[in-house]
């Protein structure tokens, strides 16, 4: 579990039709890293996500979690061995009230998830353990409400409660800041420091820079489905490709 | 197309009420669009800004008055409005998923003669995608779809709801030049999270709080008095919500 | 949890005994029943309502909780009633007791119904949405002709298969043992809620629910959508045909037309009738379309209809058309079904649910 | 061999029917994202009412046959689009809920239409030329086959072309995906829709009046026999998709009549095994789009 | 007479439970029955509706042509204290009727359900109608000697199909012909290749026994690949409504039948048809069967009174004058031996029509005795 990098992608390629998505990527991120990757639109980021959650599958080449081949596992394997995710545009159970939907994935973790022989109850272990992660966000006093009336940026707050009572090893967060109000970006940022805090390893697409450069350990670059660099945060903003391919006159 | 009287404005809310699933969403809104330039509507999450620009166009339960170039538009079913030369690009994109690129285009043009050259100049990403299903495009690049069903044609009035969410910065500053450049010929009502594109943008800002107006203005008035954008806002620094 | 909860348990158990005892009553129900409820023809109806009760509790497990549309539930229905019957026919070791042979039937029909279902729903279950429903859709048809087909006059075809009683409880046997036959469905309405009930309150229940929401997220928190909707669909086949089982005694014989599509769709009608939303709406729904059909067939038959002018009296004499459009009407104007009218009368009638474009219009 | 050719031919034209029904129910199925089981319905007054005028301004005749069509495919779209109007049109984007009033309108329809006709088919007359037979490779084919086989042709070509060269075919695949989008592009998705549906109601309506040459009867129960092969193959072939309607139509029927045959009587045995397996193996049907 | 137990018993009515398809699929035959036993219970009881002075209180119940409705409405009736139930023209309904026939004991004459397992299912059960053997043994009268000529039965594969087939190769295979069977799908619509199948075995004689709305089809596939050129084809003639079902091949077609309206001419039939006219209804294939139905309860009560084991015994056996001529009521299987018709279909100026050619006696159509 030590000597491992927490993820690892050899060599990954992807493609669909005729479609060269994902060439060639390489990438080690060691366990407890924050690393942020950012790329023009249409780079092959949630590509990434998606090959290593196992949404898809890569043409060519592994993935490693935590030493382990994971490549043809699905995805609900790679879940309950601790990889979480979340999605660019928010996906919660709308028809679930907020605590049932966190509670959903604080089961996971307990094992027996889907029991036919287990009610849930007010009282037990997972919905405490479901409390808690919506306390740590600051939703704990929206939890009976129904998940389809949250605003947007509490519905990305209720994502991350999911993905704090799954209690992962490894995290992909896609865009977490998408359509947050600026008001609450400062909120988000903290709660998103707090779950890489705990020692987990984070993976995060993110378009806003500052958000970017503000958490992340190291910087993966992606352009035209190649990861060009994987530097500190310093070095790639330096970057020249980066600058005009990336950035533009914001920076 | 023959424009507005000058002062008159394109858009003008009255009253405005909107409702979701038996919910008040939007309260008793009142603000005008002048018949030029970019008016940003703004607010925190979950205010009802989308939820206004719908009730707008009729996308949801609404009442009270809304006219375009002084002629009621409340009461018409939202295609009417639309044809009016009204466009309308979403939050949540909403571009057809199970259509080409191309198809998409084509069921938004409504002129004669669709700006086609503008579209392709404006995205070239798109131009050499033409053929793929929008729900394989990435975030962004639907999002391009999603302005570029509005821009192909000519508009008397663009609803532009956060636009330059998800985009990577370089898109974002063209799609602001993209906005600018329409908002040369038609008047926009943006609403956008992003206050350094508003503040590149907008000549005027109108600023909701749960459900209400709480302020209509020129946008410098607003974005330079940091004490109101702290509170309408609650941003302490518009760098920090770059 | 707690007083409220309590209440509803109570509330229950009255019930439940209320029904209990209903064959030693004589209610009259003039326009609804028969006769009063202690004469055979009425709990013989009411027996079948509550059989029927029971198996659209099942398809509603499937359908409103896990969002599975079947058009094969019949299948399992038909797999409980001919299956025992054809049990009671085949087997019986003339040595052992009549009773032994009577419970080995069931216990062998209950595997194969097992082993059906999860054959079926391990296919079936492969496929979503629509897919899943003309595959399943296949597999009750498969049934449906095989039964219809006779194969070495194991069936009887489309003249049905008869009970052999010789195995069967002399008690269940005879129209003077209705009421007993009545217990026998109540018994097993009363099985089918309680397990239809722990299942929806478990924590498969939940989860089903939240696959119905959204399949790819649910394994996106490390969850494998395929077991627990396999577990619902054979849950609910298995109860089905426990329901078959019951249909079998209760009509002394097995028709080929439970095992029809035709049948699957009425099942259909009856839950969305008594509304997809509550389990105990798909038992309204039941008892109220049993009784509805068997009633409105009186009613086509009587001389109120024989005298009105032909343009009323061709509709109105047909039970299936007045029970049709009445099933229009209340998709149209009854969302929540027979199970949602407690909360619209409290919300107040203006309570339309939003369709924007019909307001703009209007 | 003149088995072999009696079974494919009369296997194109039991096809050619299939697809005659199938046509408008895919085409209503690709609009609306579920299985409209009013289509039967449809078909049947169609058959109906079209045989009534036949018969009442000549019988047996092909202009008999004729107005039998005309008023087939206008009673055909009128009562799809009265169906829209007023029934489905408050359910949209409700699909289960869209699909569960058909059920109820085939109930109710199916029943009214015993309460007017009886429960008894009525045998119909045609042109004589349609009883005969054409001889092909030594098989007697029967002529009302090329006649199902010329007009499941026209109604493909027709049907693809108003895809093809309109806007419609566009719109209605945009609108069952998301159909406020649709009208916030200033397009009147109902006015398209309605117009979809009266076109799958005149193919359901020719359809029906074919049929009822086909069977030579018409019948309350027509057009329910005739649906579940039609749902078959609009599933096998892939929603929404004509093309993949019309090939699943003839290896359906095709399969059936060998099945038939050959192999005992399994005829419908088979083809729902055949629609098991392709779902199975390709869940999206023969020429479906991924959803 | 009568197993009365009370005095009482002597002048209250008796309650007689009529089942048949008044609705559903079957709704046609119904009402012939239902006609045909209107007037035989006039005919039986000289218009009194009375047998011995007791009245016969008649329930008449729609069965929907659902077997569940059936039983359901049996069970009303029996719980009731009916002690004779009557009619059905499906013979699955008729096997589920017989079967609360026996677990109640009570009497069950079934209606014109053709199936031959209804003949000796139990002691509680009669039949009023015919029986698909005596459709097949007439069948066999149209070649002569059937030793070495080869018999093709063209069915449905229903149990009505395979009835017939069983029929054909018990009745005409045991008297030395071969018989071979093409049994088509039910729900199978293009009979061209079987047609084919049809010339291709080189039958003396073709047997159709068809059913339900795809005849009309069917006979035009026959005709079309020239079937009656290659050999005589029988089959049984239906109900009115199917005289035109034939089109051009009606004439080329042998009918076997069991009652049209004037095939008998007896002077009971004259007294049927004159009240059936009266009731606004014309004489069909199955108006004999609700006519003898209606002579049998009539026979059952005056002899055994309210005891079903007396009216058993009073039926057992019974000969006696009916529409179709004598018939008997077989003592052993319940069966009832009764004379059918070979019949032609002749063109007039309202369309078809039946004609007959001639009564085969009924003992030459009597089937072996069951069980
Ligand atoms: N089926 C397909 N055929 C062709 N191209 C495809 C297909 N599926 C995906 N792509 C392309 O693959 C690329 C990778 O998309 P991806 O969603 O990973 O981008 P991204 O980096 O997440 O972008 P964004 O920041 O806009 O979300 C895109 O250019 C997309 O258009
Ligand atoms: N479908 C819905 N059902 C119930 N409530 C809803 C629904 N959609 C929106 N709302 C509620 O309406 C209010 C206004 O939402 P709206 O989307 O208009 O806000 P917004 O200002 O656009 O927010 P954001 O910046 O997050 O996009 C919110 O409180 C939201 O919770
Ligand atoms: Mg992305
Ligand atoms: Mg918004």
């Amino acid at each position: 579990m030590t000597d491992h990098a927490a993820l690892e992608l050899e060599h990954v390629t992807l493609r669909i039709g005729g479609a060269h998505i994902l060439k060639d990527v390489s990438l080690s991120v060691p366990e407890g890293e924050m690393l942020g990757v950012i790329g023009p639109n249409g780079a092959g980021k949630t590509t990434l996500f998606n090959i290593v959650s196992g949404i898809l599958r890569p043409t060519e080449g592994a993935v490693r979690l935590a030493g382990a081949d994971v490549t043809t596992q699905p995805v609900h394997r790679r879940a309950a061995a601790g990889l979480g995710r979340t999605f660019q545009t928010s996906s919660l159970f709308p028809a679930l009230d907020v605590l049932e939907n966190v509670r959903l994935a604080a089961q996971v973790r307990e094992g027996r998830a889907a029991s036919v022989f287990r009610t849930p109850r007010r009282t037990d272990a997972a919905t405490r353990r479901a409390l808690a992660a919506l306390e740590e966000v600051g939703m704990a006093q929206r939890a009976d409400a129904g998940a389809s009336g949250l605003s947007h940026g509490e519905k990305r707050k209720v994502e991350i409660a999911m993905l704090i009572a799954m209690e992962p090893r490894v995290i992909l967060l896609d865009e977490p800041m998408a359509g947050v109000g600026s008001a609450d970006v400062p909120a988000l940022t903290e709660v998103i420091r707090g779950l890489h805090r705990g020692g987990r390893t984070v993976l995060m697409v993110e378009h806003h820079m500052d958000v970017v450069l503000g958490l992340a350990d190291r910087v993966a670059v992606m352009h035209h489905g190649e990861l060009l660099a994987a530097d500190s945060p310093e070095a790639v903003m330096a970057n020249p490709t980066v600058q005009s391919a990336y950035l533009g006159s914001a920076a | 197309m023959s424009g507005p009287v000058a002062d008159e404005p394109i858009l003008s809310v009255r009253n405005l009420y909107g409702r979701i699933a038996g919910q008040q969403v939007v309260e008793d809104v009142s603000f005008d669009v002048p018949a030029t330039g970019v008016t940003a509507l703004l607010g925190r999450n979950g205010v009802g800004k989308t939820s206004t620009i719908k009730s707008i166009l009729g996308l949801i339960d609404r009442t009270g008055e809304v006219r375009l170039a002084g002629e009621r538009i409340d009461r018409a079913p939202t295609h009417r409005i639309v044809q009016r030369g009204v466009a309308y690009v979403p939050e949540d994109r909403e571009v057809f998923g199970s259509l080409t690129v191309a198809e998409n285009l084509r069921l938004a043009e409504r002129d004669r003669s669709p700006r086609r050259e503008l579209v392709a100049s404006l995205f070239p990403d798109l131009e050499a995608r033409r053929e793929q299903r929008a729900g394989t495009l990435s975030g962004g690049q639907q999002q391009m779809v999603s302005l570029a069903r509005a821009l192909v044609n000519e508009n008397r009035l663009l609803l532009v709801d956060e636009p330059t969410k998800g985009l990577a910065p370089r898109i974002v500053d063209e799609v602001a030049d993209a906005l600018a450049e329409a908002a040369r010929t038609a008047p926009i009502l943006l609403v956008e999270q992003n206050l350094l594109v508003v503040r590149r943008l907008a000549e005027r800002v109108v600023v909701l709080s749960s459900g209400r107006v709480v302020f209509t203005g020129p946008a410098e008035e607003l974005l330079d008095d940091h004490d109101r954008v702290q509170r309408f806002l609650g941003v302490h620094d518009e760098r920090e919500a770059a | 949890m707690t007083a409220k909860s309590l209440r509803l348990v109570i509330g229950g158990i009255l019930l439940v005994v209320a029904l209990a005892i209903l064959p030693l009553l004589a209610i009259d129900v003039p326009g609804v029943l028969p006769g009063p409820t202690y004469t055979p023809g009425t709990l013989q109806l009411l027996a079948f309502a509550l059989l029927i009760a029971a198996l659209a509790l099942t398809y509603r497990m499937m359908f409103g909780l896990a969002g599975l549309l079947s058009f094969g539930h019949a299948l399992f229905f038909a797999a409980g009633a001919y299956g025992l019957a054809m049990t009671l026919e085949a087997f019986g070791p003339a040595e052992w007791p009549s009773a032994l042979v009577f419970t080995v039937a069931i216990a062998v029909t209950l595997v194969l119904g097992f082993v059906l279902a999860a054959t079926v729903g391990a296919l079936a279950l492969r496929v979503t949405g629509i897919s899943f429903a003309m595959v399943t859709l296949a597999f009750a048809q498969a049934g449906s002709v095989l039964i219809r087909r006779n194969p070495g006059s194991a069936t009887g075809g489309d003249e049905g298969l008869a009970l052999d009683t010789a195995h069967v409880p002399p008690e269940l046997v005879g129209v003077v043992d209705t009421r007993n036959l009545y217990w026998v469905a109540l018994g097993i309405l009363v099985l089918v809620y309680l397990i239809v009930l722990s299942v929806e309150k478990s924590r498969a229940g939940h989860v089903a629910e939240a696959i119905r929401e959204n399949e790819l997220r649910v394994r996106v928190i490390g969850l494998r959508p395929y077991n627990v909707k396999l577990l619902v669909f054979i849950a609910a086949s298995v109860l089905a045909s426990v329901a078959g089982m019951g249909y079998l005694l209760l009509q002394s014989g097995a028709a080929p037309r439970i095992a029809t599509a035709d049948f699957t769709l009425t099942l259909l009608v009856i839950v969305v009738l008594g509304g997809v939303g509550a389990r105990w709406g798909a038992i309204v729904g039941g008892i109220v379309y049993t009784l509805l059909d068997q009633r409105l067939t009186a009613l086509a038959g009587s001389d109120a209809i024989a005298a009105l002018p032909d343009i009323l009296r061709v509709p109105l004499s047909e039970p299936l058309f007045i029970l049709g459009t009445l099933f229009v009407l209340v998709v149209l104007f009854l969302p929540g079904g027979i199970a949602g009218l407690p909360a619209r009368i409290a919300t107040g009638r203006k309570q339309h649910p939003a369709e924007p474009e019909e307001t703009v219009d209007a | 061999m003149d088995t072999l050719v009696l079974l494919l031919i009369t296997g194109l034209g039991l096809g050619a029917l299939y697809f005659l029904v199938a046509s408008g129910l895919s085409l209503i199925y690709g609009l609306m994202g579920v299985l409209n089981f009013a289509h039967g319905a449809f078909l049947t007054i169609a058959a109906f009412l079209g045989w009534e005028a036949g018969r009442r301004i000549s019988d047996g005749t092909w202009t008999g046959l004729a107005i039998s069509a005309l008023v087939g495919i206008l009673v055909g779209a009128t009562v799809a689009v009265l169906t829209e109007v007023l029934i489905i049109r408050r359910l949209y984007e409700r699909h289960i809920e869209q699909a569960l009033v058909t059920v109820g309108i085939s109930l109710a329809a199916v029943a009214l239409f015993e309460g007017i006709w009886g429960t008894d088919p009525i045998y119909t007359d045609r042109p004589a030329w349609l009883t005969q037979t054409t001889e092909i490779l030594g098989a007697r084919i029967p002529n009302d086959r090329f006649l199902l086989i010329a007009c499941a042709a026209l109604v493909l070509g027709g049907i693809v072309l108003f895809l093809r060269r309109t806007r419609y075919g566009l719109i209605i695949r945009a609108g069952v995906e998301n159909r406020h989008m649709v009208t916030a592009l200033g397009i009147d998705v109902r006015r398209s829709f309605t117009l979809v549906f009266a076109i799958g109601g005149a193919a359901a309506g020719l359809g029906g009046v074919l049929a009822s040459v086909y069977y030579g009867y018409v019948s309350a129960h027509l057009g329910s026999v005739l649906l579940i092969f039609a749902f078959i193959v609009t599933v096998i072939g892939g929603l929404g998709s004509l093309t993949g309607a019309a090939i699943a139509s003839v290896l359906v029927a095709v399969l059936q009549q060998f099945a038939n045959f050959y192999l005992g009587g399994t005829g419908d045995l088979v083809v729902v095994v055949l629609l098991a397996a392709v779902l199975l193996i390709r869940p999206r049907g023969l020429m479906g789009k991924a959803a | 007479a009568g197993g009365g137990d009370a005095d009482g018993a002597e002048t209250a009515p008796v309650a007689i439970g009529m089942i048949t398809s008044e609705t559903g699929p079957l709704a046609a035959y119904g009402e012939a029955y239902v006609a045909g036993f209107e007037a035989g219970l006039d005919y039986a009881t000289d218009g009194t509706g009375e047998v011995d002075g007791r009245e016969l209180e008649i329930t008449w119940e729609d069965d929907q042509g659902n077997p569940d409705t059936a039983v359901a409405k049996a069970k009303d009736l029996i719980g009731q204290g009916t002690k004779v139930l009557a009619g059905t023209v499906a013979s699955g309904i008729a096997l589920s009727l017989a079967e609360q026939a026996e677990q109640n004991e009570i009497l069950y004459i079934s209606g014109p359900a053709a199936a031959d397992a209804i003949t000796g299912v139990n002691d509680y059960t009669f039949r009023s109608g015919r029986q698909t053997y005596q459709d097949v043994a007439t069948a066999g009268t149209f070649i002569g000697d059937p030793a070495g000529k080869k018999v093709v039965v063209f069915a449905q594969d229903t149990a009505f199909g395979q009835g017939n087939l069983a029929g054909v190769e018990a009745v005409l295979g045991g008297q030395g012909a071969e018989v071979q069977g093409v049994l088509v799908a039910e729900d199978a619509t293009e009979f061209t290749p079987f047609a084919q199948q049809l010339i291709d075995a080189q039958p003396d004689l073709v047997f159709v026994a068809w059913a339900g709305a795809s005849s009309g089809a069917m006979w035009t596939a026959l005709q079309q690949q020239g079937v009656f050129d290659a050999a005589p084809v029988v089959t049984g003639l239906g109900d009115v409504a199917t005289y035109q079902a034939y089109g051009d091949a009606s004439a080329d077609i042998s009918f076997l039948n069991h009652y049209f309206g004037g095939a008998a001419g007896t002077d009971i039939e004259e007294e049927m048809i004159t009240r059936l006219e009266e009731a606004g209804a014309t004489p069909d294939l199955f108006s004999v069967d609700g006519f003898v139905a209606a002579q049998m309860i009539v026979q059952a009560v005056r002899e055994g009174g309210d005891d079903v084991d007396a009216m058993i015994e009073a039926l057992e056996g019974w000969t006696f004058e009916s529409v179709k001529g004598e018939v008997t009521v077989r003592a052993e299987d319940h069966a009832l031996i009764q004379p059918m018709y070979q019949v032609n279909l002749v063109e007039g100026a309202d369309g078809w029509a039946p004609e007959l050619i001639e009564t085969i006696d009924a003992e030459t159509v009597a089937p072996p005795v069951a069980g």
